[in-house]
């Protein structure tokens, strides 16, 4: 089973050099930390800046530069700064090769949910409902049981949606798995010392397994 | 060129009145119009409309405004650090009407453009979709979303000139230059009011027609939300 | 009767101090020669620029920096650059005050027909049909009457339109007329010299003119 | 950083094909990319639908490639100052689709910000509109125009850097950064190409996202279309 790194690291398998990458809020900013060294990769920050770098040093924290999680950050070489309108249009047409972000729940028609649960204070959607519904490739980052044991990767959502048929892959703390086309979910690799059965009762939507399924290679 | 200078907050903001729609620029605290949020505290104007992507925290920014009990909707992507704003909404004073924050940029945009609605794919198939006109095209489907209407539109600049241009400075950018184009009345704070001239025409990010009003505003905190650091040794982004 | 010249100056007592203003080609070109000194009026020019400076002194010209009719111009103190998407934006979002320009026809209704004329080369409407159907405030430059003493101020115009029903005032070298919300114009003022039967031969278009029209003060 | 950089304008073409759609910024002959256009000529790629605001003039510009007929289409607002392009016109080799200059500027905008469809009242009640949806918005008519479609976009910018990052000179800028966002493939040349890190972030008209090659130009002639110039002792705008 693996962490919060782990799932990150797992992730930032899936991206390739030339990439320009969107990171969520939560684990997909911690991909960031495992993006092989020489990999030419931009990271996007929705609020209007494509090239962030790290965190600034201690007593160079400038107010102005922030991320998407209004945390301060640094530019890098050949960095450039935009309007919030630029930066969703460059979403909305696809410029961005990589969007990775958190879910609650996604369904196996590839519905996800990652903004609002009734009963509790809504805090909004941010930028979540404009990049499910435009990047052309996301990773959801998820945890696929709640504490109770309990699927979160479902037959239908039960949250309000953010998205609809949108996600093709997620990486839990168990498993790969992509979303078919047709609906459903196609296990692709297990967490080291994690069963493919114990993977089947963990998902409640319907999940399609060869017997054989591989172990990730985290390296 | 036409002199938009004006001489402080005060007198920028003199003729908002109870009831009227704001756009404020700002992403959390980064950007915000400091000086014409104290100077609409001082004033008292209530019952405000705010179009903004976020309500600031307890003590600062538009959650200022959110204390002293001035505002009576707020239109935003995403307004969590609030514990007042969580109360008044709870409590049914205050109305929220929460929008995809692409959506909400290029509503803004729209305006500016002179264009009366957009197509987004944001939304679509959610609550966000619940009583929108759906169109497709080439295969996709897309929310028919209106231009945004505001009587007056805040932004913070770093540089500005007398005639109304503005320049901005790093990620404080965001929604200004978007709401700047779609106020009726534009109303621009600026860290450093120049003559024309002193800004060079190619560096400009808001041209000076869609600005009304400018002044030199002062003492600005420019709060931090969250100070993320990292120590010489480290070579992670995060933490 | 006006020149081209008289027609420019007629129109420049039009603009208020604090307009921005786009000008045609043609005799609205003209018109900055006349604007007032001391008076606070911004050019804009739709291939991108707010404050168009006069032309540049000889071996000043700059192959970057031209205005909508492909001339070498300067900028002023104030200026600013823009693309044309943004261009076109602050004038469909009718941040522009007046815009004048020049037509073959108007029309009773306010139509204007100014870019093609059939069996004739067309060499495009280039920004008139964007500036007349955006514009709330403008002036049309033009011909009262052809060579052949034939009026370009018709019932409905017989060439191709650039726009219907946005045409408010029109400056010829006859007269000063306004169309009114009805339909038909509406004689404000006459040139030096001009009598108001002749300005009415000289309409096809329905006319209305009181029995005394003042002449034009043109200084 | 991502290296956009390639070494000169006949690699950067290289996979244009006969019958592609290109947009070409520029206005007259301010801000063409010239030296893509010599490649073009040199390639002698034909069959091509152009999207470009004007078609330059008999012997430079656009009027390359037309003289060599290696156009099918022009898709322009404005097609003046061309003899070659007019009888080419009259004989029925080249086809001709003019729009309005506002239309064709936010058709190229509205494929960068990934929206299929804008409003725009420009053509409403005139033959521009034959065919077209109008809506009516607020009391006013507005014709529906699709977002622009090209396999490549060719842009020339003053400075850029590898990454692709571009900054205009001017009025040079004119269509080319929203043509930078449209096309499927965006060819950028510049006048002097720069490492990352040369350029201030806050200044770049064009992120290199949207740029996927970038070399530096050479030989620029950036020939004046009008040259109109004042004496010393003249205060009159034109003459």
């Amino acid at each position: 089973m693996l962490d919060k790194n782990g799932i990150a690291r797992r992730i930032a398998k899936e991206i390739r050099d030339g990439y320009y990458v969107n990171l969520g809020i939560g684990i997909p900013t911690l991909v960031a930390n495992y993006i092989p060294e020489g990999m030419n990769i931009v990271l996007q920050s929705e609020n209007g800046l494509l090239g962030m770098g790290p965190f600034p040093y201690e007593g160079e924290e400038d107010p102005d530069l922030i991320n998407a999680g209004k945390q301060t950050i640094t530019t890098l070489p050949g960095s450039s700064i935009f309007d919030s309108a630029m930066s969703f249009g460059m979403i909305r047409s696809q410029k961005i090769d990589l969007t990775i972000l958190g879910a609650m729940e996604v369904s196996e028609q590839g519905d996800i949910a990652n903004w609002k649960i009734p009963g509790k204070m809504v805090k909004g959607m941010g930028g979540a409902m404009d990049l499910v519904a435009s990047a052309k490739n996301i990773i959801v980052a998820m945890q696929h049981i709640n504490k109770a044991g309990e699927s979160k990767l479902l037959p239908k959502c039960t949250l309000p949606l953010t998205g609809v048929k949108c996600i093709r892959k997620i990486v839990t703390e168990l498993a790969v798995l992509d979303v078919l086309d047709g609906g459903g979910f196609r296990l692709i690799e297990r967490a080291p010392g994690v069963s493919v059965d114990f993977i089947k009762q963990s998902t409640s939507g319907k999940l399609f397994a060869e017997a054989d399924v591989k172990e990730m290679d985290l390296n | 060129m036409i002199n938009k200078q004006v001489s402080d907050a005060d007198e920028a903001i003199r003729d908002i009145k109870d009831g009227n729609t704001l756009m404020l620029g700002g992403f959390g605290l980064c950007g915000i119009p400091e000086n014409c949020i104290a100077a609409l505290v001082r004033k008292g104007t209530s019952q405000l409309t705010c179009i903004s992507n976020n309500a600031g925290v307890d003590d600062f920014g538009i959650g200022l405004l959110l204390k002293s009990r001035q505002v009576k909707k707020m239109i935003s992507s995403y307004v969590g650090e609030n514990a007042e704003f969580e109360r008044q909404l709870l409590s049914g004073e205050l109305e929220v009407e929460l929008i995809p924050q692409g959506t909400l940029a290029t509503r803004c945009m729209a305006a500016g453009y002179g264009m009366p609605a957009i197509y987004t794919p944001a939304g679509v198939g959610t609550e966000v979709a619940e009583g929108k006109e759906t169109r497709n095209f080439n295969g996709k489907d897309y929310l028919m979303e209106y231009a945004f209407e505001a009587d007056f539109a805040l932004v913070k600049a770093w540089k500005g000139d007398t005639a109304g241009n503005l320049i901005f400075r790093s990620t404080s950018r965001n929604f200004n230059p978007v709401m700047a184009m779609a106020g009726k009345i534009t109303i621009a704070e600026v860290e450093e009011l120049v003559q024309p001239g002193e800004l060079d025409p190619d560096h400009i990010h808001t041209p000076g027609v869609y600005v009304h009003r400018i002044f030199q505003g002062k003492e600005y905190e420019k709060r931090i939300e969250q100070r993320t650091v990292r120590s010489k040794s480290e070579t992670n982004y995060v933490g």
